[in-house]
């Protein structure tokens, strides 16, 4: 079977989505409604960069399983991901937990293990792969990946000959996640989404996506967002759901707003790699399952390096 | 002149490679050695060398002292020109706007392909190991420089798997895979500078580093190396570069 | 109530369009009468109408007196949502994001098709007309309405050239060529308002214009239509339909 | 022959550019240098908006002709184009003077007698072949087309079926031009530029282009670029050479700096519609030949014009 959904389930799925102009404020516990065991997700941000950690965190403790995840480089969270059975497929080009800290245990163990599955493409592949999921075309045409066994994995992409050119091309297949989950600096209450500094491959994944939710450092009038429309990211009508979620990328960092909590990083990364398994149960059990809110885990982090990260954060703009 | 003792192995990879840079170049940098290198060279020799990462960014200069901890990182965009999409900035590479593309890496082959996916058997590997990221990308579409540790167990005569593609099998099957443009350009290690033949497209020292025998360079390499009768031998590091490196990385993040 | 003489034929074109559209839609609507009525709409019916225009534009509001020249000038962009590249905008289309293609026309035929390429032979024409714009991308990606002077040279059998398809040939036609999705929806006139029979794809009144007669509308139409017994009348523009559009047009730039 | 550059030449053309960090800021009566007869030019903007009006008028003061030119839409920067001979060739998707004044005569005079080629493709085909040359790809997938004489007429393009899906497809050629002339609002003496509001299709343009010509309402410092890098649109290593010319879009409109100088395009489409080879005569000779200097031409367009013109170009940011 094609991993690509036909143009007409494509065109139908999208106009079954109530795209009208609609205030889609959610509070973090609803968000695991939007999204079913079993359903494809996509990611936003990068390694540790704007990722969606507050709304991963709200699937875990759903205990959401079954998910199908794809980010173009992926670090704790998929671990997270793995480690709470929330997922047991990944589709990314790097999978660990950070240059810093060697290979992940996590993924490691479930990898090896059979667990779970984790599909590799070149960064490039999946970047065309949600592009083509964007623009509503099956495909994209990209040369990377070909003559090495990265592709030699990857059944699901077609090596052609250029019927204009004769050169050898590979085409990677559209990649439509039935949910998107994305963090951004701020977006209006209709979903209006800015994004500032390092968009990764945020635009694409939003528009490709058969559901949004975003969560946002804060929410802003609709009036902010029109007085410069060109800092508008995403389009209201591709977001179904929006949750104000200050620091939303906790430990992760969110551009120029804080940078990651190193110290609960390296924490995180001491105790899951010591032990994958029990590791992972102790960090669940206390970081994701105890808290009885995102403020409360932001509280476990702890206000010094909440605060350190965030006057790092904010010194990109002092140089 | 600094002897082999004043530097650590790592200095003097991150020394050698940033000499591999010449001014005026495009350069996409991955983590490590590779950011910590071009950025020594934009503080030595190229002012004007643009420094590319896979995150997003044209033209950064990072700051002593605040090294990302990825190329995906704020700490990436300092007083950068540019900072845009990273498919956007990956397909900069497939047009062709980048001069040099310049990595770390885990396993090499005679051919300079890449491992960084799996030890053993793909299907049941021994180790599954982070990835390409953008490894393969960059090596598919421009010149490389790679700077890695010298291991046998690194240096092999064929990787497990060709995660980012060198020469594949040697002579035109890179090209005849579909790539082209660039290619394995430059191995640096701590015992030795490799480059390319030209035809067999096999790895082949063109310079030893000081102190370095070619006994010792073949014995810590899986494959057989022809050695030049006149082969000559890379300049040690200078003061300067160790002292400007040591200011980038004052915590030894990378150098150590 | 109104009555025939206190409103121009283009007014009426104008209101009557607005009202197909329902508030929350997409539009992306042409400039002229399509970008008028669109505006009018969002003022009377729709106050949450989302207009898109074809030069990167999301949810604007156009400022009354101040109607741009085209849909790509500045004027468009006025407390826009989002500001993005043209290609942007048309492949929300192609995604499937917009409700309704809105477009004028200057030629059409029994299935819809327009012509804006050329009249008489495309190899050597009498004359050259301007060309599709976006005309094509939205005809063959969405749900059509189009807005246009009814008159016999412009409501053609088959039009010399298919610039933006409608139903192509009728029956499944279009979706044979490769466009499963969208499809002319509705055709406004000064003398009436056109739908397309399910099956065989063809051109049909659905209600005629107030003072209107069936043999008035098939005297300016080349091609035979067929009337239901029991054929509505559209409701002639209200007095706050007619001021509120005056008010958006003072120069009368679209609404002469 | 396919209209495509094998990836070969393209990858050996743009490694033979200067892409290093210089200063590149030339007079605009050095630009035509930079631009050989029988060139293939990309123009940026669209309609009236952002044309690179300066450029143009630099070229044909120049003598350049056969030009084929390419714009995404195109209006009386195309009548002068081919009214003074510069180019007979242009790929567009719509060609008239503005929706304000119907049919151009200088268009149809030019085509009709087959002086001249125009050469259709839709809005989002002439997007999506910028796209493909900027990417460094043969082509991109499209859909619209498909069905209409638009592509009865275009054989350069090639319908497929596609390898995942079954769909009939449209695979639009990649056009990489010669020279791609774009105008904006501000860039750095590196060519570091930045674009407000309506982008169109310049991004993907100066990327798919072998040589990029700027005009700028003001030249920054690079520090000013660099404090906000995300607002760059165009890196300084794509392009060939800068003129700093304040109004270089006249009597076309620069997004946030001016509105279309209206009464000076409704005297050039009265002039050369009446007469689309004596007027465009006179039209070209008296603001295209006579004037020194392109301040000469706005003077020749008017002081109260410019100004009237700059009010109405600043009011967007009033509403």
């Amino acid at each position: 079977m094609s991993v690509v959904k036909p143009y007409d389930k494509l065109r139908k799925d999208l106009s079954a989505r109530d795209r009208s102009l609609r205030e889609k404020v959610v509070a973090l516990e609803d968000v695991a409604s939007f999204v079913r065991d079993g359903d494809s997700v996509g990611i936003g941000g990068s390694t540790m960069s704007r990722t969606p950690m507050a709304l991963i965190w709200a699937l875990i403790r759903a205990r959401r399983k079954s998910l199908s995840c794809s980010r173009c480089i992926i670090s704790s969270d998929g671990d997270l991901l793995f480690g709470s059975g929330a997922s047991d497929h990944v589709i990314t080009s790097w999978f660990s937990q950070g240059i810093l800290w060697g290979v992940s245990k996590v993924m490691r163990h479930h990898v090896e293990t059979g667990k779970a599955r984790f599909e590799e493409w070149s960064h490039l592949a999946i970047g065309m792969r949600f592009r083509a999921g964007a623009m509503g075309v099956p495909f994209m045409p990209i040369r990377p990946m070909l003559g090495s066994d990265v592709l030699a994995q990857r059944p699901e992409a077609k090596e052609i000959d250029c019927p204009f050119t004769g050169e050898k091309l590979l085409l990677v297949p559209a990649l439509n996640p039935d949910v998107a989950l994305i963090h951004v600096q701020r977006c209006d209450p209709y979903g209006n989404a800015q994004i500032d500094g390092l968009q990764f491959m945020d635009i694409d994944l939003a528009m490709a996506a058969n559901k949004v939710i975003l969560t946002t450092e804060r929410i802003v009038s609709n009036d902010q967002i029109r007085r410069a429309p060109d800092q508008t990211k995403i389009p209201f009508f591709a977001v179904d759901a929006i949750v104000e979620v200050p620091y939303g990328s906790a430990p992760h960092e969110c551009y120029g707003v804080y940078e990651p909590m190193m110290k609960h990083m390296e924490h995180y990364v001491e105790l899951v790699n010591k032990d994958p398994v029990g590791g992972m149960k102790e960090y669940l059990d206390k970081y994701v399952f105890a808290p009885k809110s995102w403020a409360e885990f932001l509280d476990l982090i702890g206000l010094e390096e909440v605060l350190t990260a965030s006057r790092a954060g904010k010194s990109i703009y002092d140089a | 002149m600094t002897h082999k003792s004043d530097y650590t192995a790592a200095e003097l990879l991150a020394i050698l490679s940033a000499r591999q840079l010449k001014d005026g170049m495009v350069v996409f940098a991955g983590v490590g050695i590779p950011l910590l290198a071009a950025t020594l060279a934009q503080r030595l020799h190229c002012p004007g060398l643009t420094i590319l990462f896979e995150g997003g960014v044209i033209g950064a200069f990072v700051e002593p002292g605040k090294l990302p901890p990825s190329t995906n990182d704020q700490r990436c965009t300092v007083r950068a020109n540019m900072v845009l999409g990273s498919a956007e900035v990956l397909l900069l590479l497939q047009r062709g706007y980048v001069d040099v593309g310049f990595m770390g890496g885990a396993q090499i082959d005679q051919y300079g392909n890449l491992n960084s996916s799996f030890i053993g058997d793909p299907k049941k590997p021994k180790t599954r190991l982070p990835g390409t990221g953008g490894g393969n990308d960059i090596a598919s579409l421009t010149n490389m420089i790679v700077a890695m540790k010298h291991e046998k167990r690194r240096f092999v005569e064929n990787v497990d798997f060709i995660t980012s593609p060198g020469w594949i099998k040697g002579n035109d099957t890179r090209r005849k895979s579909g790539l082209p443009a660039g290619g394995m350009f430059r191995v640096v290690t701590e015992l030795a500078v490799f480059g390319f033949d030209e035809k067999t497209r096999r790895m082949k020292p063109l310079a030893l580093n000081l102190g370095v025998s070619r006994a010792q360079v073949q014995e810590n390499t899986g494959f057989p190396l022809e050695f030049d009768s006149d082969i000559g031998v890379t300049e040690p590091p200078t003061e300067q570069e160790l002292s400007t490196l040591r200011v980038l990385d004052p915590e030894r993040l990378y150098i150590a």
